[in-house]
């Protein structure tokens, strides 16, 4: 248990010493995972009310799908998008892989069906007078996914902070298609990694620490943005 | 694709020996091959632990394994002198290959180890991909950086050139041949990975590149629970002939090479 | 042109009909009640005129074009009604962003949307709630920000489910009068369910009976009161006296229906022979302790059998050979002293005796 | 891309014909990660329920927390775990590292900050009136948890899949904590971070897709369960 | 022993006094309306008293003992109450297990189960519907659920926070009669809060008028009905006349009321230059169109400003130098022609005087 308690004070040490390559790292893992639970949520939770409040054939099979991608391992994603953007891939001429770029792209492909199917699950809890009374009132269907994405705000954040904590705490995306480069594509979970690799295991679980401390930090902050 | 899918309930603790082993020697495949013949020598559950050397280490000091099979001589010279292990028995070698795109665009192709990198210093231009995970392969590489007159550390910020991974051995490699820069590779891992590598070798020579296997059976003093006899049994078998020359033949028919030179008998000068 | 206009609307469920053929006509301006027992389909039909949903088969026209051409022109007619549901759900924020949501939607710049807010919070008596959560509200209190966010954006058709329904006398007393002043100042044209039929009339110009998915009668409140073109509708609006009979004779319309052990003097078109219905309003008969001489052709002696108290009025039920009830004013309750058991004489109009044919069954 | 037309028929392959080392392994993962979301939701849906309807002081920041703790790495959880079974560790005497019940023990850590999580936002869309009226007809706290967890029957059966698709997609504890010992405790995830390592990428997307189907049937059988 | 008291009931919610001690006692087997205005705390008081909530302050008794002593204490409260929210929700399953949940929370076999929850659909009228999901209802057919769900259990203390609001008619009249049956047969205590007076003067023993919060007045409801001891009570049961003055006069109770220009006659006990209201309630006021002799002592020439229709009735507004409301029927509107700037003389008698006394602010 001495590693857990050494593993903390390094946490504490290395936060407070503001540590410039664990700040570094930091700082990376929050722009990338923030800048795909951004983009996908600005897709998703619009797409996620379309599926909900449109009827179509065959719905509740894409739900089911959604869902099952929930299951999805990253191995698999960071393999698919390690193909698709490898020299002898389709997009290798964009020069893309192990960079940062094709990390947030990883991580959109993980988060996506999660966004979706818990926005989904968000909205089946919002009575169905609500979307009923806004568009009596002439919202416009965009309107209407506005107010009740408002009504249902405590799910519908707890599924962006789902999103974000999911990305920022993956490794195997970031590893396959980041590669781990030092000061330029290692982030806190492969950085981890490495240090697991190398038998660190205090050293591993201090970034593990400060991991959770800028989930936290994230959680507090997108919890502020939500309107009473 | 599995010789021993049916024999897999799993058995009581104390007929199990546990084993952590270096990548290469697990990724390669041989373990998946001794695994079944000692197992049905000794009757004994065989459990593999792969991980890198720093691991493999970190798990024999802390008494989760009963032996670790490894290839990095200092850091094995110090876990025997801190009492963690009995004694170092090599059982195999082979040699550490620098590969690179065969343009060759430093112009090392032929050259010893270290006057090859001393090039890629000096010329600046050509990419190197680093293990960059302390693994028993970055530490030859660290070896190799000193040999060739530089300090580490200024390696690591020599600029762009230099790409430190942190990762193992066959992203490396695909790093490498993505990014088509060259790298230091043991031979199993590059000739497991060659059909995806848009890379060559470009120096294999040079007693610089010797990679020594040795096994090491945790010491019962420091490890009461460790399983001495039967760690013993394993080394027994290792450097037994037939299992030695098991080694020897093993992959030839698949990569058309050798991949690990016999210890026993044919030990490196 | 009527402004709205439904054509053969039908909506089924689940394999129910749950309206059938309807039809209707409402003009630009016209206050219309539609007026039916719980489950007859009040709401689905309003639904479906609010386009909130779509009906199984049929057709609305509103201003006179088919809503169901486009998406575009279902939300260009939908932002020219509103609709007060009758399960009434505030949003999850203040009284004020609540009456001010459709005017944001709309659009309409902040000066004039914290100036008409302002207005109707007045109206509604909420002003001093502005800031509330609206959450927190009373049921009386959220049906009235219901109100107010609905006619805030002075809507051309206001639709109302149960306006009142959770509102005490005095309350909907005040809703009432606005529903009116709307009425008079912008010419707003209302189509309204409401089980009140004393509502109805006060407010409607023209009511339509539903029941069970059809609309049975439509015309003006007085006349669907007094003469009921069916059965079902008699019963519905209130005529608790509907006495089985021939007609035994017509003289110059006067007629007189046999019921059996006595006869009922009316007025109808009805041959002799034909088999009606004697429909008699409660209200309509009047009491007496002695047979008086009056205009009213119909005296029986009648025997007390309950009395029931009903606000201010007074429900007899009597036996007078065949079951007959009226409804007359407590105090005239108190001064004849009416009580059961009591003998006294039930009196009717002619005039006051409403034939319907009955459907040989 | 042909690798992952490969890695289809390949995935397909296998399924018809049965391979036994790719059953053995999936029917492992299925078992592990079965049982560790079936503890968990047992647990957690109760657990979520009384911190939705319990009022406490210091509620806002424990739900911050279990928010958090959805982005905690699996490496993290790993380490923490296995320092805990080691041999050198306050639990080594269990005897556990490296079996599958501590396989369990650490998806159950991983996926408990995330089903009570997304229980709390389950439940946080039903209509207040739902559980009053439970209530007023003589539910104990116990009977009022289960109607209102029934009325949002959709979005706590999501969660359940949800937990059920993080268990069995991690990679980091059953590495760590297991071993990825052949015939003992590897899984599909572990093996396909080792059939990634060894550079047999298409095996890799095989075994990623087999996952995924496993997944969708477990999906399909527990959406039957969800009352209608 | 009462079977539920209250003491000193205060509830407070964001720094607003929602109820302020509140102290009530319902005998066993008694039934007890609380009205009062939309806002008042009426439905606050009911979930307090059905244990939803916890007060801010006082005690609930419950046959005796007090129920904020344990959490099984509670639920054991619970269970022999049954309450009927005003905003009535159905769980999303079948009209059947919506009944029958009651029932099976207290474990009853199965059996029973049927056969009650069967004889309930039965009397609420939705048997065919026993099948389909409760949510697909309309909003009256919910209301019946709600009612079924709640008495099925036989509880010995009944909540209703406005049940029939939603309700036409019709099926108001039969669920009346649920209730009537139920406070027969099973001896059921009932507390009910209504805004429909006069459903509560049908059903209730007792009524408490619940304003702004506090009870202001509890008794029978004819007493606060004509004696309502404030001029806000006066006001909310609908006393239209109130009119200031000073008794001037006082002749063994027979008082003499100066209003200004005018002098009304009463019956009081208070003393001469007291300041009070005169209430008159605009049903015992009578139109006549010429002076007529009679025993009632007030007479005033009057001029009329409005009529409007009330369903049966019509309501005269007048100016007799003072504002004067009177109720009559429409035959007699009809009869005496009434309509605005009609000159007549408005009667009441002595006796249909109330007297308040007025607080001196
Ligand atoms: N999805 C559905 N499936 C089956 N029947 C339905 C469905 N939706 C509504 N109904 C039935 O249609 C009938 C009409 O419902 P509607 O809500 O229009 O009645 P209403 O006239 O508004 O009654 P109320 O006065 O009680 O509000 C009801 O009997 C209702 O049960
Ligand atoms: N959480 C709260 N914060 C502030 N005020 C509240 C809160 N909850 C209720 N109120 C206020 O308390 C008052 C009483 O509410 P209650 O629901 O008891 O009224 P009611 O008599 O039942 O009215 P109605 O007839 O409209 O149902 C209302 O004015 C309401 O706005
Ligand atoms: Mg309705
Ligand atoms: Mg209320």
């Amino acid at each position: 248990m001495t590693e857990i308690w050494h593993g903390l004070t390094k946490a504490i040490g290395l936060i407070i010493s503001l540590d410039p390559e664990v700040t570094e790292i930091a700082g990376r893992s929050l722009m990338i995972s923030l800048t795909s639970t951004l983009l996908t949520s600005l897709i998703c939770l619009p797409l996620g009310s379309l599926i909900h409040f449109k009827q179509f054939p065959g719905k509740r099979l894409v739900i089911s799908l959604i869902q099952t991608f929930f299951g999805i391992p990253t191995v698999a994603i960071g393999l698919f998008v390690f193909i698709l953007f490898s020299r002898a891939g389709p997009l290798g001429g964009l020069n893309l892989l192990f960079t940062p770029a094709v990390m947030v792209l990883g991580q959109m492909i993980l988060i996506t069906p999660l966004l979706l199917g818990l926005t989904i699950a968000a909205l089946s809890g919002v009575d169905k007078v609500i979307p009923d009374t806004a568009r009596s009132l002439g919202a416009s269907g965009f309107q209407m996914t506005i107010i009740v994405l408002r009504e249902a705000r405590f799910a519908v954040m707890a599924t962006v902070i789902m999103g974000f904590g999911r990305a920022i705490s993956e490794v195997g995306i970031a590893l396959i298609v980041g590669g781990n480069i030092r000061g330029f594509t290692r982030v806190i979970t492969t950085a981890i990694s490495l240090e697991t690799a190398k038998g660190d295991l205090e050293l591993s679980l201090a970034l593990g620490i400060i991991l959770i401390f800028i989930a936290l930090i994230v959680n507090i902050l997108l919890n502020r943005l939500q309107p009473r | 694709s599995s010789p021993r899918a049916e024999s897999s309930s799993p058995l009581p603790p104390q007929l199990r020996l546990r084993v952590a082993t270096t990548t290469s020697l697990y990724d390669s495949g041989l373990w998946g091959y001794l695994e079944p013949m000692f197992e049905r020598k000794y009757n004994v559950e065989l459990d593999i632990m792969y991980a890198g050397s720093g691991k493999a280490l970190e798990y024999g000091r802390r008494g989760d394994v009963d032996i670790v099979t490894i290839h990095d001589q200092i850091r094995e010279e110090q876990f025997i002198a801190d009492g963690y292990g009995v004694r170092r028995v090599p059982f195999a070698y082979n040699y550490f290959l620098i590969v690179g795109p065969s343009v060759d665009p430093a112009g090392i192709k032929g050259l010893t180890p270290e006057a090859a990198f001393k090039k890629l210093m000096e010329t600046g231009k050509a990419s190197f991909v680093s293990r960059g995970d302390d693994s028993g392969t970055h530490a030859k590489e660290k070896d190799i950086w000193a040999e060739a007159g530089y300090d580490y550390e200024a390696v690591r910020n020599a600029g762009r050139w230099y790409i430190e991974a942190g990762t193992g051995m066959g992203p490396t490699l695909m790093m490498a041949s993505e990014k088509q820069a060259y790298t230091l590779t043991d031979i199993g891992t590059y000739l497991t990975y060659k059909g995806k590598l848009a890379l060559v070798p470009v120096v294999d020579k040079g007693s610089l590149l010797l990679n020594v296997y040795s096994a090491i059976a945790l010491n019962p003093e420091k490890m009461p629970q460790a399983k001495i006899d039967m760690a013993n049994n394993l080394i027994e078998f290792l450097i037994s002939p037939e299992i030695q020359e098991f080694i020897g033949n093993y992959g030839i028919e698949e990569y058309g090479t050798q991949l690990f030179t016999p210890y026993v008998g044919s030990e490196p000068e | 042109m009527p402004l709205i206009e439904t054509v053969n609307l039908c909506q089924n469920s689940d394999g129910r009909d749950i309206l059938k053929n309807v039809s209707l006509k409402v003009d630009r301006g016209e206050v219309f009640a539609l007026i039916g027992p719980t489950g007859a389909g009040k709401t689905t039909l309003l639904r479906l005129i609010d386009l909130l949903d779509l009906p199984t088969s049929g057709k609305i026209y509103f201003d006179g074009s088919d809503v169901f051409e486009s998406g575009k022109r279902k939300l260009e007619a939908r932002r020219r009604m509103a609709f007060v549901l009758q399960k009434p759900v505030v949003f999850n924020m203040s009284v004020y962003d609540n009456i001010a949501y459709g005017l944001k939607l709309r659009r309409v710049d902040k000066g004039s949307i914290r100036q008409k807010v302002g207005r109707i919070l007045e109206m509604v008596g909420l002003s001093t709630y502005q800031n509330r959560n609206a959450r927190t509200l009373s049921g009386g209190e959220v049906q009235r920000v219901a109100i107010a966010r609905a006619i805030v954006s002075e809507p051309d058709v206001l639709l109302l489910d149960e306006p009142t329904a959770n509102l005490d006398p005095v309350s909907t007393a005040k809703i009432e009068q606005l529903i009116t002043d709307i009425i008079r100042r912008d010419d707003t044209t209302i189509i309204m369910a409401t089980h009140d039929m004393s509502q109805g009339q006060r407010l409607a110009d023209r009511v339509g009976v539903l029941l069970d998915g059809e609309i049975r009668q439509t015309g003006g409140f007085q006349d669907i009161f007094t003469a009921p073109g069916s059965r079902e509708v008699a019963d519905f609006v209130g005529v608790e006296n509907i006495i089985d009979g021939v007609i035994a004779s017509n003289d110059d319309k006067v007629v007189t229906i046999d019921i059996g052990d006595n006869v009922i003097a009316a007025i109808s078109d009805y041959a002799v022979g034909e088999k009606v219905y004697a429909c008699i309003r409660p209200e309509d008969v009047t009491l007496a302790l002695s047979r008086i001489s009056s205009s009213a052709r119909n005296s029986f002696s009648a025997k007390i059998t309950r009395v029931v108290s009903r606000g201010q009025l007074s429900r007899i039920e009597m036996d007078c050979g065949f079951p007959l009830v009226a409804l007359i004013t407590k105090r005239s309750t108190e001064e004849l002293n009416l009580a059961a058991t009591r003998e006294v004489y039930a009196i009717f109009k002619a005039t006051g005796v409403h034939v319907i044919k009955r459907k040989s069954d």
